[in-house]
C-alpha cells in the first residue's frame, strides 16, 4: 500500500477534545439578543415587530460569532443552520398565533343565543344571525361529499383493486394528482359555465355549490381512499380469495371494511377542506339573507361567502355586519377545526379493534 | 372428502420470467405432503398453483396440468372460485380479518358466499371448525372478541379453522410456524397430524425437522443455477429422502452444507 | 327553521319575488323587504344586490321578477327594447327609488373642512394634482393651513353606480378637467383601488381622498363642493333639491320615469354629486305575482318607505312630485 | 360437495365481478371526464369573448391585452409567494423531521396543518385587518430607503393592501403544502445514509446536506411547483387584501397594484353581465391552463422519481 | 495509529429501556474482535456505543466509561463528531450516498474538513483508499459514475473505502456481509484481513464460520431472558471461544442448540 496521504501520526495527534461552548448557550444567545434588541428599539422608538427582528438577526449573528471563535467554522455553521431552522419554525406560526388570536378576539363579542338560531330576514339595523348561513355551507358541503365519496371511493378500489398497473389506471393517478391543484375558483366558473348550459344563463343554486366543490373533493377522497386501500395487507385479500370469495365481494367486505377507518378520516379532512371554500360559492351559490333549504332552488348563503359579504359590503351598519363577520369567521375555525378532531376521532372509532 | 393431485409438466410463470419448470407429482390424498427447498426455488409459487391462487397476481400464469380426483383445475370452464373453496389455504402470517369476531372469522368462508346459515347451524359449523383447529377450549367464552386479539399461535389456529370450516377437500399451508414461537409450533404440529384424516395437506417448510416430524411424502425443490427457474429435484418418501434420498443435491441440502 | 322567520301571517298574500341589480340599493332594500315582509309574512322578497348589469340582464332573462339599476335602461345598448320584449310587447316600467349624495372624502391631519370645486377634484383624481398644498386647493381654502404631503386618491376597483355618477359628475362639471367618459368602470390606473364602499371607507387613511356613498362615511371627514359660488356638503336635503331640478327625459315612454340629471345646476343648497338609482319592473304579471310585485314597488315608492330608506340606508327622500308620479306609474302593474 | 365445474361456457369473470369492476373504472373515468369537462366548458363558455370589445374588457381592446396584465400579476404574487414560503417551509420541515424532538415535532407538525384548515376567508379578513396596517410602517420605511431599488419605488401604500402583503398571506396559505411534502421527503430519507454521514464525522447540518437535501431534491422542486399551484390559483384571500387596479408595475408596495385573475373574477363576476362574464371565465380557462401545466409538471418531477418507477 | 478500547460497567438506555447492562470488555488494538449472539441481544446496540452513534437515536443514552487509548469518549468536553472521525463504522446494508459519484463517495469524509483539497491530493487520497479497500481494479476506470451502480459487495467495499478514507483508528463493521453474496463476502474477509495490520476492527456476525475466520477474540452477548437486557457473557481469544469455552450458553450458542 503506497503512503500518499499525510502522515499517520499527524492524524493520531488529533485530539477528540474540542473546546466547546456550554449546553445553554442558544438560550443565553437568545437573552442577550432579544435584551439588547428591546433596549435599542424602545431607545428608537420602534415597534414590536422590527424589535423582533433585529433581536433574530442578533441571535444568528451573535451565536454564530460566539461558536466560530470558541468552536471551529463547521460548529458555527451547523449552529447558524440550527437557529435559523428555529427562526424560520417562529416566523411560520407568528401569523398564525395573530390569526387565531384575532379571530376569536373579535369574533367573541358576535357570539350570542341570535347568532346561531336567527338568519338576516328582516334584520336591520342590529345583529342578526348567521343560521341561514350556517344550513347553507352544511347543506352544499353534504351535496358535495354525496357526489363526491361514491365516486372518489369507486375510483380508489379502481386504481388499487382492478386497474393497478393498467395505463388508464396510470392517467387517472397522475391527473387525480394534478386535479388537487384546480384552483377554486375555476371549479366556481365551471360550475357555473355547465348549469349556465344545462339549466340556462346565471342559474344560481346550492347544487351548483356542491358540483363545483365536489371538483375540489373528489381528488383528495381519491388520493386518501388509495393510500388506505394500499395498505390493506394483501395477505387479507388472499385469505379471502383462498377461502373461494369472488374479488368484489371481497373487496365489498374485507378490503373497505378493513379499510374503513382511513377512508372515513379521508372524507372528514376533505370535507374540512372545502367547508371554507369561498370563490365557488360566490359564483354558483350567490347569497341570501332567508334561509333556503332547497339545494336545487334558489340562492344559498354559506359562511364563507357571508363573511366575504358582510365584511366588504357592510351597508349602513358597518359595525355590527363587520362583527358578524368576525363571529361567522370563528365558527366556520371552530367547524373546521371539530372536523379534524372527528376525523382523528372517527378514524381511532373505526380502526380494527385488537381486543386488549 | 380428501382428493388426490396429480401435477403434470407444470410451467408457472410470472410475465415472462419463468419461475417454476416441468413439474410432475402426485400427491396422495389423506396424507401430508412436505415440500423444501431453498429460498427462491419456487415451494410458494407452485403451492399456490394447487388453488389457482398463483393467478391473482397480474400477469401470473401457468402451462402443464393439475389434476384433483381426475378433473383438471387449469380447464377453462373452471370457476377459480369454485377450486379455492376446493382447496383451502393458510399462509405463512396468520391473517385474520381485522374487522370481525372470532365467530365471524370462521364463518366468513360462508357468510361471504352467501350461505344463508341458522344461528344455530353457524353456532355448529363455529364449534366444529374451532374444535377442528384445537382452538375451541382457549375461545369458547370470547367468540365475539376481535380475532386479531389472539396470541400469533391462537390467529392462525383461527386460520385453519376459517379455512376447514368451508369443508375444503385439501388443504395447503405455506410455511404455517415460521412466524410462530415453539410451542404453537407444536400446537400446529400436533393440529396437522389430526388433521391428515380428513384432509389432503400440502405444506412448505422451510424447518427440516418440521418435514421430518409431520409429513409422509417429501418434495425438494431446487434451483439449477442463479436466475434460472426453480425445478422439483426429487419426491418420495419422507423417510427416504431423510436417510438416503436419491439425489446428492437433496443429501447435500438436507445435511445443511447449503441454502 | 331560523328564530326570526316566523310562518304566522299578517296579511293573505302569499308567495315569493324576486329582484336583483343595484348594490348601492342593497341596504334601502333591506328596509324596504323587512319593512313589507313584516307587513305580509306569507311573502318573501330576495333580493340579489349583484350589480345593476346583472340584474338588468337577469330581469331582461326573466329570472327574476324586477330589477334595481343605478343607471336608467340605455336605448343604445338595447336594453329598452330587450325589456320589452321580456314584458310580452309592454314597455317596461322604470321609477327612481332611491337618491343618495355621494360624498368627497378625505383624511388629512389637521384640516377638518375643505372646499373643492369639480375641476380641482378631477385633477386630483386624474393625477394632475398631487400635493396638498397645490395651488389649485390652496384657492378654494384660504387661510387653511394645507401640509405638502402627497395625495394619494382612492376608488373603486369593482363596478359600481357611484363610480359612474362619480365620474358623470366630474366630466360634465369639471369644465373639460375630466377627459374620461362616465362609466360603472374606474377609467384609470392610477391610485388606491378598493373594494366596495366599505373598502373605500377602509383605504381613507392619513392623506387619501375618495368618494363614497355619503351614508356611509361615518367619522371620516367630507369636503364641500363648489355649486355656483358657494360650497355645499353633502346631504340629503341638496341631492332632493338637486334631483327636483333635474328634468325627466321626454324621450322615454310612458311608464319610464328616467331623469337626466343636471350636474352643473348653480340653484342655492343643490348638491348635484349624487346618484339617482332605479327599479324596473313590468306592467303586467302572473296572477300570483303581480299583487306582490305591486305592493312591494309601491311600499318602496311610498312616504313610509322612503323614510324607512332613509333612515336605514342614509338616502334622500324622492321629492314628493316625483314620489306621486312614481306611485301612480307602480299602480298601474296588474295581473295578466 | 361442489364440483369444481360450473355449467358450461366460460365462466372466467363472475357478474359480480363484472358490475363491480366496471362501476369502479366507470367512476376512474368520471374524474377524466369530469376533468375535461372544466376544460371544455369553460372553452365553450370562453370562447364568445374572443369578440368582446372594450366595454366589456374594462376598457382593453382584445381578450389579450385584458388577460395579460392579470396572468403578470397572478405570476408575479404567486412567485413572491413562493420566494418567502419555500425557504420557510424547508426550514419548518427540518425542523419537523430532523430538529425538533420527537414530541414537539408532532405538536408543530399539527400547528402547521392547522395552518392549512384555516379557510382562505379568514386570511383575507386577517390580512385586511392585521396584517395589511401592520406593514404600513415597513413599506413606509422602504420607500423612504430603498425607493432606487424599482420594487420599494412607492410612494407606500397607506393601507398596506399592496401586492407584496397579499403575496405574504399567499405563502402562508401555501406554506402548510410545501411543508407537508417536503417534511415526508425529508423523514423518508434512508436511515443508513444518515447514519453514513454521521459516521464519517459530519455535523447535523454536514449531514443533512450530505444525505437529505440531495435525496429530496425533487420532492423540494415539485413541492415548490405544487405550492406554485396553489398560489396561481388562491382567490379569496387576494380578492380582499389587495387593491388592485389591474396595472403592470414590478413596484410591489405601492397603493396602485396589479390584480391576479383569481381575484378579478370573484370582485367582478357579480357585476359582469353578458360577454363580459365570458371574458371572465375566458381569463379563467387561462388561469385553469397555466395551473394545469405547473401541476402536471410537478407530478411529473415526482413520479419519475418515485421509487419503483422508471 | 491503531487504538485500543476499554468498556467498563457499560449500560446502554433506549429512554427507559435498559437494551444492554454492565458490559466490561478491552479490545487489543490492530486486531479484529468479533461480536456474536442471538438476535436482539444488543450487538449493534453495543458497537455503536464505540463511535456515540447511539445517542443519534432520539431518547437514546449510555451510563459507564468508554476509553480509547485512555481517552474517555463520553466525556462533557468529547465532540462526538470527532470521536465519529476517529472511530469509523460500516453498515450491514451497504449506503453510497446515492446522488455522489464514486470519486466523490470515497472523499466525503474528507471534505467536510477540509474544503480546499488540491485536485491532486484528492485523487492520491481516492485511489489510496479504493486500493485499500481492495476496489481499485475494478472501479479505477469509471470514478465519475454514481456509487449506485456497483454490485452490493463493491458497494460495501465502496463503504469501506469512504470509511478509511479519513483515516479514523479504529473501524466498527455492523454485519458487513449478511447483504452480500458468498464471493463478495470472501472479498471482504479478505480485506479485513489486511486491514487489521492498521486498524482496530470490531465486527458484528450472524456467521459463526466468520467469526472464526476473521477474528483474533470473540465476544459472545446473550439475553438472560426475554425482556431482560443483553449482556456480555463471555470474552475470549476466537480460538478458545469455538473449541472449549468457558460458558455453557456459549457452547450452546456455537453448535446451534438456540438462537
Ligand atoms: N409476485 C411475483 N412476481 C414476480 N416474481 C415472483 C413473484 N413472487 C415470487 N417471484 C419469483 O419467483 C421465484 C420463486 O419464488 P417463491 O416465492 O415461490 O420461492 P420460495 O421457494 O417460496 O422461497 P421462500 O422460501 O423464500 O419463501 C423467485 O425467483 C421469486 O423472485
Ligand atoms: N431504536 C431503537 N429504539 C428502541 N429499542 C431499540 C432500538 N434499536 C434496538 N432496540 C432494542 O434494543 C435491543 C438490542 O437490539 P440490537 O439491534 O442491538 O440487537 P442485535 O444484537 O444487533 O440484533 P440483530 O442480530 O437482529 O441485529 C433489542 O431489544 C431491540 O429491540
Ligand atoms: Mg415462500
Ligand atoms: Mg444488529
Amino acid at each position: 500500500m503506497t503512503d500518499l496521504a499525510p502522515a499517520p501520526t499527524e492524524r493520531a495527534a488529533r485530539s477528540i477534545k474540542n473546546p466547546r461552548l456550554p449546553q445553554y448557550a442558544p438560550l443565553i444567545a437568545l437573552v442577550v439578543a432579544v435584551a439588547a434588541s428591546a433596549l435599542l428599539g424602545l431607545t428608537l422608538g420602534w415597534g414590536v415587530i422590527p424589535i423582533g427582528i433585529v433581536a433574530a438577526i442578533f441571535y444568528l449573528i451573535g451565536l454564530t460569532t460566539w461558536s466560530r471563535i470558541i468552536e471551529n467554522a463547521r460548529a458555527a455553521t451547523d449552529r447558524l443552520v440550527t437557529s435559523l431552522v428555529w427562526v424560520s419554525l417562529t416566523i411560520a406560526l407568528i401569523p398564525l398565533v395573530s390569526l387565531l388570536w384575532k379571530v376569536i378576539d373579535e369574533g367573541k363579542g358576535a357570539l350570542n343565543g341570535k347568532f346561531l338560531t336567527y338568519s338576516m330576514r328582516n334584520v336591520i339595523g342590529e345583529p342578526g344571525g348567521i343560521y341561514h348561513a350556517i344550513m347553507g355551507t352544511l347543506l352544499i358541503t353534504l351535496a358535495a361529499a354525496v357526489i363526491s365519496v361514491p365516486i372518489g371511493l369507486l375510483a380508489a378500489v379502481y386504481l388499487v383493486e382492478y386497474g393497478a398497473h393498467s395505463q388508464l389506471a396510470r392517467w387517472i393517478r397522475f391527473l387525480v394528482d394534478v386535479m388537487t391543484g384546480i384552483p377554486s375558483i375555476v371549479a366556481g366558473l365551471f360550475a357555473y359555465a355547465l348549469f349556465s348550459l344545462i339549466v340556462g344563463p346565471g342559474t344560481q343554486f346550492g347544487i351548483g355549490g356542491g358540483v363545483a366543490l365536489s371538483i375540489l373533493m373528489i381528488p383528495i377522497v381519491v388520493r386518501s381512499s388509495e393510500e388506505m386501500l394500499k395498505l390493506v395487507p394483501a395477505d387479507l385479500r388472499e385469505a379471502s380469495y383462498a377461502l373461494g370469495v369472488p374479488k368484489w365481494k371481497t373487496i365489498l367486505k374485507v378490503v373497505i371494511p378493513t379499510a374503513m377507518a382511513g377512508i372515513i378520516t379521508g372524507v372528514t379532512l376533505a370535507i374540512a377542506r372545502v367547508i371554507g371554500e369561498t370563490a365557488p360559492l360566490l359564483i354558483i351559490c350567490g347569497a341570501t339573507d332567508s334561509v333556503n333549504l332547497n339545494l336545487f332552488h334558489g340562492q344559498m348563503a354559506s359562511l364563507p361567502v357571508f363573511i366575504y359579504g358582510s365584511y366588504t359590503q357592510p351597508g349602513s351598519n358597518p359595525e355590527i355586519l363587520k362583527q358578524m363577520a368576525w363571529g361567522a369567521a370563528l365558527i366556520l375555525i371552530l367547524i373546521v377545526m371539530a372536523l379534524n378532531i372527528l376525523a382523528r376521532v372517527l378514524g381511532k372509532l373505526f380502526s380494527p379493534k385488537t381486543g386488549h | 372428502m380428501a382428493k388426490s393431485i396429480d401435477v403434470s409438466d407444470l410451467n408457472i410463470y410470472y410475465g415472462d420470467f419463468l419461475a417454476v419448470e416441468g413439474v410432475n407429482m402426485t400427491i396422495t390424498a389423506r396424507s401430508v405432503t412436505a415440500l423444501i427447498g431453498p429460498s427462491g426455488c419456487g415451494k410458494s409459487t407452485f403451492l399456490r398453483t394447487l388453488n389457482r391462487m398463483h393467478e391473482v397476481i397480474p400477469g401470473a400464469r401457468v402451462e402443464g396440468k393439475v389434476l384433483v380426483d381426475g378433473q383438471s383445475l387449469y380447464d377453462s370452464a373452471v370457476d377459480p372460485v369454485e377450486v379455492r373453496r376446493m382447496v383451502g389455504m393458510v399462509f405463512q402470517r396468520p391473517n385474520p380479518f381485522p374487522t370481525m369476531s372470532i365467530y365471524e372469522n370462521v364463518l366468513a368462508g360462508l357468510r361471504l358466499n352467501n350461505k344463508k346459515l341458522s344461528k344455530s347451524d353457524a353456532d355448529a359449523v363455529v364449534e366444529k371448525a374451532l374444535r377442528g383447529a384445537n382452538l375451541w377450549n382457549e375461545v369458547k367464552d370470547r367468540l365475539t372478541k376481535p380475532g386479531m386479539g389472539l396470541s400469533g399461535g391462537q390467529q392462525q389456529r383461527l386460520c385453519i379453522a376459517r379455512a376447514i370450516a368451508v369443508e375444503p377437500q385439501i388443504l395447503l399451508m405455506d410455511e404455517p410456524c415460521s412466524a410462530l414461537d415453539p410451542i404453537s409450533t407444536s400446537a400446529i404440529e400436533d393440529l396437522i397430524h389430526e388433521l391428515k384424516e380428513q384432509y389432503t395437506i400440502v405444506i412448505v417448510t422451510h424447518n427440516m425437522q418440521q418435514a421430518a416430524r409431520v409429513s409422509e411424502d417429501t418434495a425438494f425443490f431446487n434451483l439449477a443455477g442463479a436466475g434460472k427457474p426453480g425445478r422439483l429435484v426429487e419426491m418420495n418418501p419422507t423417510k427416504k429422502i431423510f436417510s438416503v434420498p436419491d439425489e446428492e443435491a437433496t443429501e447435500a441440502y438436507i445435511s445443511g452444507r447449503f441454502g | 327553521g331560523a328564530g326570526n322567520e316566523s310562518d304566522g301571517s299578517g296579511s293573505s298574500l302569499k308567495g315569493t319575488i324576486a329582484g336583483a341589480g343595484s348594490s348601492a340599493q342593497d341596504s334601502a332594500m333591506k328596509a324596504w323587504r323587512a319593512g313589507y315582509q313584516t307587513d305580509n309574512s306569507g311573502v318573501t322578497v330576495n333580493y340579489n344586490p349583484s350589480g345593476s348589469g346583472a340584474g338588468v340582464e337577469q330581469f331582461v332573462d326573466g329570472a327574476i321578477d324586477f330589477a334595481a339599476s343605478d343607471s336608467a335602461l340605455d336605448a343604445e345598448k338595447g336594453e329598452i327594447d330587450a325589456a320589452k320584449s321580456r314584458c310580452g310587447g309592454e314597455n317596461a316600467l322604470e321609477v327612481p327609488s332611491y337618491v343618495s349624495p355621494i360624498a368627497v372624502v378625505y383624511s388629512l391631519d389637521g384640516v377638518d373642512k375643505l372646499n373643492l370645486s369639480a375641476s380641482t377634484i378631477a385633477k386630483i383624481f386624474d393625477g394632475k394634482i398631487t400635493k396638498w398644498n397645490d395651488a389649485a386647493i390652496a384657492i378654494d381654502n384660504p387661510g387653511v393651513d394645507l401640509p405638502g404631503s402627497t395625495i394619494t386618491p382612492v376608488h373603486r376597483s369593482d363596478e359600481s353606480g357611484t363610480t359612474k355618477n362619480f365620474t358623470d359628475y366630474l366630466s360634465k362639471a369639471a369644465d373639460g378637467a375630466w377627459k374620461y367618459p362616465s362609466d360603472k368602470v374606474w377609467p384609470l390606473k392610477s391610485g388606491e383601488a378598493a373594494n366596495g364602499t366599505s373598502g373605500v371607507i377602509a383605504a381613507i387613511k392619513s392623506g387619501s381622498i375618495g368618494y363614497a356613498d355619503e351614508s356611509q362615511v361615518g367619522d371620516l371627514t367630507v369636503a364641500s363642493i363648489k355649486v355656483g359660488d358657494a360650497y355645499v356638503a353633502p346631504s340629503a336635503e341638496g341631492a332632493a333639491k338637486a334631483l327636483e331640478v333635474s328634468p325627466t327625459d321626454d324621450t322615454r315612454a310612458e311608464g319610464d320615469l328616467a331623469i337626466k340629471v343636471d350636474r352643473t345646476t348653480t340653484e342655492a343648497g343643490a348638491y348635484p354629486l349624487f346618484l339617482a338609482s332605479y327599479v324596473i319592473a313590468c306592467p303586467t304579471y302572473d296572477k300570483a305575482k303581480a299583487d306582490i310585485v305591486k305592493g312591494f314597488l309601491s311600499y318602496v315608492v311610498s312616504t313610509d318607505g322612503q323614510a324607512a330608506a332613509a333612515s336605514n340606508a342614509g338616502s334622500a327622500p324622492l321629492p314628493a312630485a316625483l314620489q306621486t308620479k312614481a306611485a301612480s306609474i307602480i299602480n298601474t302593474i296588474a295581473a295578466k | 360437495m361442489s364440483t369444481v365445474t360450473t355449467g358450461t361456457g366460460s365462466p372466467k369473470r363472475r357478474l359480480g365481478d363484472l358490475v363491480f369492476a366496471n362501476l369502479t373504472r366507470a367512476a376512474g373515468l368520471t374524474i377524466l371526464i369530469a376533468l375535461a369537462g372544466v376544460g371544455i366548458f369553460l372553452t365553450v363558455e370562453g370562447i364568445p369573448a374572443f369578440g368582446a370589445g372594450p366595454d366589456d374588457l374594462k376598457g382593453h381592446s382584445n381578450l389579450l391585452t385584458y388577460v395579460a396584465p392579470l396572468v403578470f400579476g397572478t405570476l408575479l404574487a404567486a412567485v413572491i409567494a413562493l420566494l418567502i414560503a419555500v425557504p420557510l417551509a424547508l426550514g419548518v420541515a427540518l425542523s419537523i423531521s430532523h430538529y425538533a424532538p420527537r414530541r414537539i415535532a408532532a405538536g408543530v407538525g399539527y400547528l402547521v396543518d392547522l395552518l392549512a384548515a384555516v379557510p382562505s376567508v379568514v386570511y383575507g379578513l386577517w390580512g385586511i385587518a392585521v396584517l395589511g396596517p401592520k406593514l404600513v410602517p415597513v413599506y413606509k420605511w422602504l420607500a423612504s430607503h430603498f425607493d432606487w431599488i424599482p420594487f420599494f419605488a412607492g410612494p407606500a401604500s397607506n393601507t398596506g393592501r399592496t401586492i407584496f402583503t397579499a403575496s405574504i398571506v399567499l405563502a402562508l396559505m401555501v406554506l402548510p403544502i410545501v411543508t407537508a411534502i417536503t417534511r415526508e421527503i425529508f423523514a423518508q430519507t434512508p436511515r443508513l445514509n444518515e447514519e453514513a454521514a454521521l459516521a464519517l464525522g459530519a455535523t447535523r447540518w454536514e449531514m443533512i446536506r450530505l444525505a437529505v437535501l440531495p435525496y429530496g431534491r425533487s420532492g423540494i422542486v415539485s413541492a415548490a411547483m405544487l405550492g406554485l399551484g396553489r398560489a396561481l390559483g388562491e382567490t379569496m384571500a387576494v380578492a380582499m387584501v389587495l387593491s388592485a387596479s389591474g396595472v403592470v408595475t414590478w413596484n410591489l408596495i405601492s397603493a396602485t397594484n396589479p390584480s391576479t385573475i383569481a381575484a378579478n373574477i370573484a370582485l367582478t363576476f357579480a357585476d359582469a353581465t353578458g360577454t363580459a362574464r365570458n371574458a371572465l371565465i375566458a381569463s379563467g380557462l387561462v388561469l385553469f391552463l397555466i395551473t394545469f401545466v405547473v401541476n402536471f409538471s410537478a407530478r411529473a418531477i415526482v413520479s419519475r422519481y418515485e421509487p419503483g418507477s422508471k
